[in-house]
C-alpha cells in the first residue's frame, strides 16, 4: 500500500513535468507535420531565465515562475516566424538537420552566458519541506508540481474543448485543408499554439528543474523523452500526452525501484515494442503519419 | 625546428619502418617543453572540467615560473568531452605523433585513462593522471603517475569508520562503471572487516535523470546507513536534493560516500539541506592549512569570489607542480626514463591538501584522507575536517600485490 | 533526338568521370605530405565509409534515420569482441564478421521498422539507438560497458604490417576498405536496382504501380546500408584497438546525419566531402574553443537545413553549372 | 473466351461508408470500356481495389482467369495489370525517358539487377525511347519530367504505364487538369494505344468518353447503375437523373 502510493507519487510528479515539457510538441506535429527535436530548448530557456531572475535579481520564485514562460512564448512566436516557418512542409531531413542545429546554437550560447555549471533554481522555504500524513511522507514542492501539471493539463483540456481558439486548433489539427478553406488563418492559429507550448515548455523547465538540471546540454539530455511522450500519445491527437507521459513516469518509476540496473533498457525497449505494435500512438488516428 | 628534420629520407624511412620518435624529442633547453593536457571542457561534464583547466592555468600563472628558472613550458590543452576513450585516445596520439610532447596530464576520466596506457608505453611517455582515480590505471602503463587520488584511498578508511560509528547495516548505491565498482568493493572490503553489513549494493546508470525512486527503494529498505557514489558535478545537487525530499534523514539513514558526493563546488547550489553528509576525501576548501589559504587566495583573485575549487583542481594543481618540478630538474631534456625517475621521488609537504608524496613502488600517491561533515559555516555549507587519516597509501594495490 | 541520344546520355550519367578518383589521388598523397596528420585522415576515412552507408539510405532510399549508429556499433563491438573475448586478431575476416553480423540485424530491423513511415520511423530509430547504447553499457561482462573495451589486439595484417602508434598501416588499411566500399557503392547506384531505389524514393505508390516490390526492396537496401555501417565500425575498433559506448550512440547518430548533410545527400562524394569538412574543421577550431565550434556548427547545420537544401555537392554543381555557360 | 479482367460482387466499406458495393464488370482482349459517374461515385476506389492498394471486403478479382484478389500489388503490375494516376504521379528526379525506362526495366525483371553499372540496357533504352516517340515525347526525353509542361507530364504517366506493356490498363482520368483543346491529343494518344489492351477509362469529360469507348459503365454511390453502348447510356433515364442531374446542380 505505502509502496504504492509512494511509486505512484512519485510516477506523477515525473509525469507532469513530461508533459508541460512535451504537451507543446503534439501541436507542431499535428497542425503543421513538424518533427521538432528542439522543443526542449523553450524549457530550458525558462529554466535558465528563473534561475538567473531568482540567483541574480532577488526575484521571488513564483513572480518567475509567471514571467519566465510568458517571456518564453514571446521569444517562442518570433522564433516560429522567423526560422521554423520557413521549414514547413519540408521533408524530414531538413527539419530534423534544422532542429540539431538549434539545439547546438542554444547550447553553445547557454554555456557561453552562463557557463557550464548547472544552474539550481532556489526553491521559496514552504516548498522545500515535507508534508507526513499518517505514515506517509510527501514532498510539498512535488505535490505542488502535480497541482500544476494537473491544473495545465485541465486548462489545456478545456480550452480546447470549450473555447472558440480551442475549436479552432481542433480543427486545424484534424484536418487543416478543410480549415484553411473555411477561412481559418491557420499561420496565426500555429503561431499562437507554437508560443503557449512554448511556455508551458517553460513552466516544465522550471519546475522541473531538480529532475532535468538546468545547465547547457539540456535540450540534448531531454530530448528522447519529450520525444516519446508525443510518439506513445499518438499523432493528430491534443488528449493523449497526459496519459501518455504518465506511463513513462510509471515506467521510469517502477523500473527505477525494482530493477534499477535496468530501468532505462526497460523503459526503451517498451517503447520500441509500443511503437512497432501500434505505431500510430495511444490516441492517434492510423495512417496520420 | 621539427619541421627542417623530415626530410625526404626520414619520411621514407618512417613510412617502412617503425620510427624512434625518440631522438626527435630531445629539445635545446631554450625550446619550450611541451605538455599536453586533456581535460572535459565540453559536453555533459564540462564543469568540473572546466574547474580542472583553470586550476593549471592557475598554476601556470602563479607558480611555475619561479620553479622552472627560464626553461619555457608550452601548455597543449585538448578537450575529450567526457568519458569518451576513442577520443582521448586519439588525441593523446596526436599529441605525441605531430605535437611532440614531453608529457601528458589531466585525464579526468577511467576508461579514457585505460584507453591511452598502450600508448604511452609504446611511446614512452609520462602522464600524470591529475583526477581518474581507478587504482588499476597505473598498473596499465609505467609512464602512469597519479596526484589525485584513488577512490579505494577514501572509500576503504571510510568503510572502517563507519563500522566504528554507529553504523551496523549500509546500503551501497554506486555509479556503473569502474570507478563505481572501486568504490563499492573499497567501502564493503573496509567496512565489513570492521563488522558492518552490506544489505544490499544496487549500480545505477552513470547518466540517470531520476532518483527518486532508487532512494525510496533505500527508504524502504531501512539501513543505517546510505555509501553513495557518483561522478559528481550536475548529479551532486539532483542527488541531495532527491535525498532530502524522499525523507531519507527523517527516518535517520546517514548520508556516507567519498567527497565526490559532495564536491565543493556545488555545495552551495545544494544548500543547507546538505549539512550532515559524512564523507572521506583528500581535500576541502575548509581545510585549515596555510598552503590551502594561499591556494585559495589566488584562486579567488583569478576567478572571483564565488566559485570554489574542488578535489579535481587541486588534483591540477599538484600535478602540475609534479610536471613543473620533473622538468626542472632534469632541464626538459626530454628522457622519459630520467623523468619517471624524478616522479617517483616527488613529495611536498605543503599541498593545499596537507603533505604528498609519490609511492615510488607504485607511482600512485600518498595523502592524508580526511573525514568531514557538511557544517553551515557563515551561511553557507562547506566540507569541515574531524579527523585525519595520515599518510594513506592506496589499499587496492596492498591487498592486490602486482 | 533518337534512342541513340538516350543511350550517350545513359553513358554520361552513369560513366566515371576522372574527377571522380580526385578524393583516392589526395588521400594516397597524404602520408608523403601531411605524416603527422595520419590518425585524423584514417578517422576521416572511417567516418567517410560510415556517411556512405547513410547516403544510401537517406539519399537514395529516402530513409531518415536518427539511429544508424546502432549498425556502427554491432560492428564495432562485435570486431572488439572477437578479438577480446575470442583471440581472433585477423583483421580481415573480423571485418566481414562484422559487417555480416550487422548486416543481419539490419535486415531484421528494416524488416520491422519500415512498415511505418516519418516521425513513428524517426521514433523508431531514435528510441532503438537509446536501447542499443543502454544494452551495451549493461552487457559490461562482453561489452565493458561505460570502461569501454580495450586489450584489442589485430594481428600485422598478412602477418607482416603491424597496427603502428603513427597509424601507417592503419591508415593505408583504411584507405583499402574506402575503395573497396566506394567501387562497390558506385556500382550499386547506377546500376537498374539502384535506379529502381532512387524511384522508390522520388514516389513510392508509382513505384508499386510500375511492379517493384516497395517494402522487400527498401529491406535489401537497409541491410547492405547497415553492413557498411558495421563495416566502418570494425574499421575503427581495429584501427584504434578500442570501442566505447559511443560508438553505438544518438550523438553519432547525428553526427554522421550532420556530415552527410554538409557534405549533400545523395551523390556518393557528398559523403566524402562531409566528413572531411566536419573533422578537420573540428581538429582545428574545437582543440581551442569548443563551445564556439558548438555554435558555429549549428548555424552552419541550421542553415544548410534552411537554405542549401543538397549541401556543398548541389553548391558545386551549381557552380560548376553556371561557369560553363 | 476468358475475360481480361473480371470483378465479381466486389465491395468495400471504409468506417461506416460503403465505397463500393457489389461491382460486377468484364473487360475482354482489345476491350474500350469507360467507367464514369459523378464525384465521390467511388471510382478511384475501385481502380485502387483492382489494382490491389487496397483489398475488397468481399468479391473477387480475376486477371485472364487467375484470382488475383489477395495478392499484393507489384505481382499484378507483374501479370498485366497496370494503371496511370488522376493526380501526376512520376519519378522527379529523373528524366522523361528514364521514367519510362524505370517501367520497362520491372516488366523485364532487372529492376533487382545490378549486372549494368550503366543504368539499363541497350534494349530497354531503344523500347523506351519508342514509347516515348508514339506518346509524342520524343523532343523532351532528355528531360526532367519536373522541367516539363504539365500537359506533357500527363503524357508521361501514359507512357509509364505503357512501359509495362499491359494486358489490362487502367487510366484514371488522363486528361485531369488539362484545358478542352488538350484533349484532342489525349484521344489520339489513346487511340493509337496497342489493340489487343484492354483499357478501362475512368474519365469525367464525355467528349472523351464517348469518342473513346464502345462500353460505358456508370457508377453512382459505389454501385453500378448501368452498363452498355454510349448510345444506351445517353438515353438510360436512370443515368441521366442520377448522373447528369448531379453533375448540373
Amino acid at each position: 500500500m505505502q509502496l504504492t502510493v509512494n511509486i505512484g507519487f512519485q510516477a506523477l510528479a515525473y509525469a507532469s513535468v513530461l508533459y508541460l515539457m512535451a504537451v507543446g510538441l503534439s501541436v507542431t506535429l499535428g497542425l503543421m507535420g513538424f518533427i521538432n527535436l528542439a522543443h526542449s530548448v523553450f524549457a530550458m530557456t525558462g529554466g535558465y531565465l528563473a534561475a538567473i531572475a531568482c540567483g541574480n535579481y532577488g526575484f521571488p520564485w513564483y513572480a518567475a515562475l509567471v514571467a519566465a514562460p510568458v517571456f518564453v512564448g514571446l521569444i517562442a512566436a518570433g522564433i516560429e516566424r522567423a526560422l521554423y516557418a520557413r521549414l514547413y512542409g519540408r521533408d524530414e531531413l531538413d527539419q530534423v538537420l534544422f532542429c540539431i542545429g538549434f539545439i547546438f546554437i542554444t547550447g553553445a550560447l547557454a554555456r557561453m552566458a552562463f557557463g557550464p555549471l548547472q544552474r539550481p533554481i532556489a526553491l521559496p522555504n514552504e516548498l522545500a519541506t515535507t508534508i507526513s500524513a499518517a505514515s506517509f511522507t510527501f514532498s510539498t514542492y512535488k505535490i505542488f508540481v502535480i497541482a500544476i501539471g494537473a491544473l495545465t493539463a485541465l486548462v489545456v483540456l478545456f480550452s480546447l474543448e470549450r473555447t472558440r481558439f480551442g475549436s479552432m486548433v481542433r480543427a486545424a489539427v484534424e484536418n487543416r485543408g478543410m480549415a484553411e478553406s473555411v477561412g481559418l488563418r491557420t499561420t496565426l492559429i500555429f503561431t499562437c499554439t507554437f508560443a503557449i507550448g512554448g511556455a508551458l515548455a517553460a513552466i516544465g523547465g522550471i519546475i522541473g528543474a531538480d529532475l532535468f538540471p538546468i545547465n547547457p546540454s539540456y535540450a540534448f539530455d531531454t530530448l528522447v523523452y519529450v520525444q516519446i511522450v508525443v510518439a506513445v500519445a499518438g499523432l493528430g491527437t491534443l488528449r493523449g500526452s497526459f496519459i501518455s507521459a504518465l506511463m513513462i513516469g510509471l515506467i521510469q518509476t517502477v523500473s527505477g525501484y525494482f530493477f534499477p540496473e535496468y530501468g532505462t533498457i526497460l523503459l526503451f525497449l517498451a517503447i520500441f515494442l509500443f511503437l512497432f505494435l501500434r505505431p500510430q500512438g495511444l490516441f492517434g488516428r492510423p495512417g496520420v503519419n | 625546428m621539427y619541421q627542417s628534420r623530415l626530410t625526404r629520407r626520414s619520411i621514407t624511412k618512417a613510412l617502412f619502418a617503425t620510427p624512434m620518435i625518440l631522438s626527435s624529442r630531445i629539445a635545446l633547453a631554450a625550446d619550450p617543453v611541451k605538455v599536453g593536457l586533456i581535460f572535459t571542457t565540453s559536453g555533459p561534464f564540462a564543469s568540473s572540467g572546466d574547474l580542472m583547466a583553470k586550476a593549471a592555468a592557475l598554476f601556470m600563472k602563479h607558480k611555475a615560473p619561479a620553479l622552472l628558472s627560464g626553461q619555457k613550458i608550452e601548455i597543449i590543452q585538448r578537450d575529450d568531452g567526457g568519458p569518451n576513450p576513442e577520443v582521448a585516445k586519439r588525441l593523446v596520439q596526436e599529441l605525441i605523433v605531430r605535437d611532440r610532447v614531453q608529457f601528458i596530464g589531466g585525464i579526468q576520466w577511467t576508461p579514457n585513462a585505460f584507453a591511452i596506457g598502450p600508448l604511452l608505453t609504446q611511446s614512452k611517455t609520462p602522464c600524470v593522471l591529475m583526477n581518474a582515480g581507478t587504482s588499476s590505471i597505473v598498473r596499465s602503463s609505467p609512464f602512469f603517475a597519479r596526484t589525485s587520488h584513488t577512490i579505494w584511498q577514501s572509500c576503504y578508511p571510510l568503510g572502517q569508520w563507519a563500522a566504528r560509528n554507529k553504523i551496523g547495516k549500509a546500503y551501497t548505491l554506486v555509479t556503473d562503471f569502474a570507478g563505481g565498482h572501486d568504490a563499492e568493493t573499497g567501502f564493503t572490503k573496509g567496512f565489513t572487516e570492521a563488522g558492518g553489513s552490506v544489505v544490499a549494493a544496487v549500480r545505477m546508470p552513470i547518466q540517470n535523470p531520476n532518483f527518486a525512486p532508487l532512494l525510496q527503494r533505500v527508504r524502504d529498505t531501512k539501513p543505517d546507513a546510505l555509501f553513495v557514489f557518483h561522478p559528481g558535478g550536475t548529479q551532486t545537487a539532483a542527488f541531495i536534493k532527491t535525498y532530502a525530499e524522499i525523507g531519507l534523514a527523517n527516518d535517520g539513514i546517514r548520508l556516507i560516500g567519498p567527497g565526490d558526493l559532495t564536491s565543493d563546488e556545488e555545495l552551495p547550489s545544494v544548500g543547507p539541506i546538505a549539512k550532515g553528509i559524512i564523507t572521506a576525501h583528500h581535500y576541502s576548501v575548509a581545510g585549515d592549512r596555510p598552503a590551502n589559504k594561499e591556494f585559495l587566495a589566488l584562486w579567488h583573485q583569478e576567478y572571483g569570489a564565488s566559485l570554489r575549487p574542488n578535489y579535481m583542481s587541486v588534483g591540477v594543481w599538484d600535478g602540475m607542480r609534479v610536471i613543473a618540478t620533473t622538468i626542472a630538474a632534469n632541464k626538459g631534456n626530454g628522457d622519459p626514463d630520467a623523468a619517471m625517475e624524478t616522479i617517483k621521488k616527488y613529495r611536498d609537504d605543503n599541498s593545499p591538501r596537507g603533505p604528498i608524496s609519490i609511492d615510488p613502488q607504485t607511482r600512485d600517491i600518498v595523502q592524508n584522507e580526511y573525514i568531514r561533515e557538511v557544517r553551515i559555516v557563515n551561511g553557507e555549507p562547506y566540507n569541515v575536517e574531524l579527523e585525519t587519516i595520515p599518510a594513506v597509501k592506496d589499499p587496492w594495490k596492498s591487498f592486490n600485490p602486482a | 533526338m533518337s534512342a541513340a541520344a538516350f543511350n550517350t546520355f545513359l553513358d554520361n550519367k552513369h560513366r566515371l568521370s576522372w574527377w571522380e578518383l580526385t578524393p583516392f589521388l589526395v588521400l594516397a598523397i597524404l602520408p608523403f605530405v601531411a605524416r603527422d596528420y595520419l590518425p585524423l585522415a584514417t578517422q576521416i576515412i572511417i567516418y567517410i565509409i560510415f556517411t556512405l552507408s547513410l547516403d544510401l539510405l537517406v539519399g537514395y532510399a529516402g530513409i531518415v534515420t536518427l539511429g544508424h549508429a546502432v549498425f556502427f556499433g554491432i560492428g564495432a563491438y562485435t570486431a572488439g569482441i572477437i578479438s577480446v573475448r575470442g583471440g581472433w586478431g585477423e583483421g580481415l575476416s573480423g571485418l566481414l564478421i562484422s559487417a555480416t553480423i550487422s548486416g543481419a540485424a539490419g535486415v531484421l530491423f528494416g524488416s520491422v521498422v519500415l512498415r511505418t513511415a516519418r516521425f513513428t520511423l524517426l521514433m523508431l530509430t531514435l528510441s532503438a539507438v537509446f536501447l542499443a547504447n543502454e544494452i551495451a553499457n549493461k552487457a559490461s561482462w562482453i561489452t565493458g560497458g561505460v570502461d569501454g573495451l580495450s586489450g584489442i589486439d589485430i594481428w600485422p595484417l598478412f602477418g607482416i604490417f603491424a597496427f603502428d602508434m603513427f597509424g601507417i598501416t592503419g591508415f593505408i588499411y583504411a584507405l583499402a576498405a574506402l575503395l573497396v566500399v566506394w567501387i562497390f557503392m558506385r556500382w550499386l547506384v547506377h546500376s537498374p536496382f539502384g535506379q529502381s531505389i532512387a524511384a522508390i524514393r522520388d514516389n513510392r505508390s508509382r513505384a508499386a504501380a510500375i511492379g517493384i516490390a516497395v517494402l522487400p526492396r527498401l529491406v535489401v537496401v537497409y541491410g547492405i546500408s547497415c553492413a557498411i555501417a558495421g563495416f566502418a565500425g570494425a574499421l575503427q575498433t581495429q584501427v584504434i584497438q578500442f570501442v566505447g559506448l559511443k560508438a553505438a550512440s544518438f550523438e553519432l547518430s547525428a553526427d554522421v546525419l550532420i556530415m552527410l548533410a554538409i557534405g549533400g545527400a545523395g551523390r556518393i562524394y557528398g559523403a566524402f566531402l562531409g566528413p572531411v569538412i566536419y573533422l578537420a574543421a573540428q581538429d582545428y577550431f574545437a582543440k581551442d574553443d569548443p563551445v564556439l565550434w558548438q555554435l558555429w556548427l549549428g548555424l552552419i547545420v541550421m542553415a544548410v537545413a534552411t537554405f542549401a537544401r543538397g549541401g556543398l555537392m548541389a553548391l558545386l554543381r551549381r557552380t560548376a553549372a553556371s561557369s560553363a555557360k | 473466351m476468358t475475360p481480361a479482367l473480371k470483378l465479381t460482387g466486389i465491395e468495400k466499406r471504409f468506417g461506416g461508408i460503403a465505397a463500393t458495393q457489389n461491382v460486377e464488370m468484364s473487360l475482354y482482349a482489345g476491350a474500350r470500356h469507360a467507367l464514369i459517374g459523378p464525384n465521390g461515385a467511388g471510382k478511384t476506389t475501385l481502380v485502387n481495389l483492382i489494382t490491389g492498394v487496397h483489398r475488397p471486403d468481399s468479391g473477387r478479382i480475376f486477371l485472364a482467369g487467375h484470382d488475383v484478389t489477395n495478392i499484393p500489388q507489384h505481382r499484378r503490375v507483374r501479370l498485366g495489370l497496370v494503371r496511370s494516376f488522376q493526380i501526376t504521379n512520376l519519378f522527379a528526379s529523373f528524366t522523361v525517358l528514364e521514367n519510362i525506362a524505370l517501367a520497362v526495366a520491372e516488366r523485364e525483371n532487372i529492376g533487382t539487377s545490378v549486372r549494368s553499372a550503366r543504368g539499363f540496357l541497350t534494349h530497354i533504352a531503344d523500347e523506351a525511347y519508342e514509347i516515348a516517340r508514339r506518346m509524342r515525347l520524343g523532343d523532351v526525353g532528355l528531360r526532367k519530367v519536373t522541367e516539363l509542361a504539365y500537359g506533357q507530364q500527363r503524357l508521361v504517366e501514359l507512357a509509364i504505364a505503357l512501359g509495362h506493356r499491359p494486358t489490362v490498363l487502367l487510366l484514371d482520368e488522363p486528361a485531369a487538369g488539362l484545358p478542352g483543346s488538350d484533349h484532342a491529343i489525349v484521344l489520339e494518344v489513346l487511340q493509337e494505344l496497342p489493340k489487343n489492351v484492354a483499357v478501362l477509362l475512368i474519365e469525367h469529360d464525355m467528349a472523351l468518353v464517348f469518342g473513346f469507348a464502345q462500353t460505358i459503365t456508370v457508377l453512382a454511390e459505389g454501385a453500378v447503375i448501368a452498363t452498355g453502348s454510349s448510345a444506351e447510356i445517353r438515353s438510360d433515364p436512370q443515368v441521366r437523373r442520377v448522373y447528369l442531374g448531379k453533375r448540373s446542380r
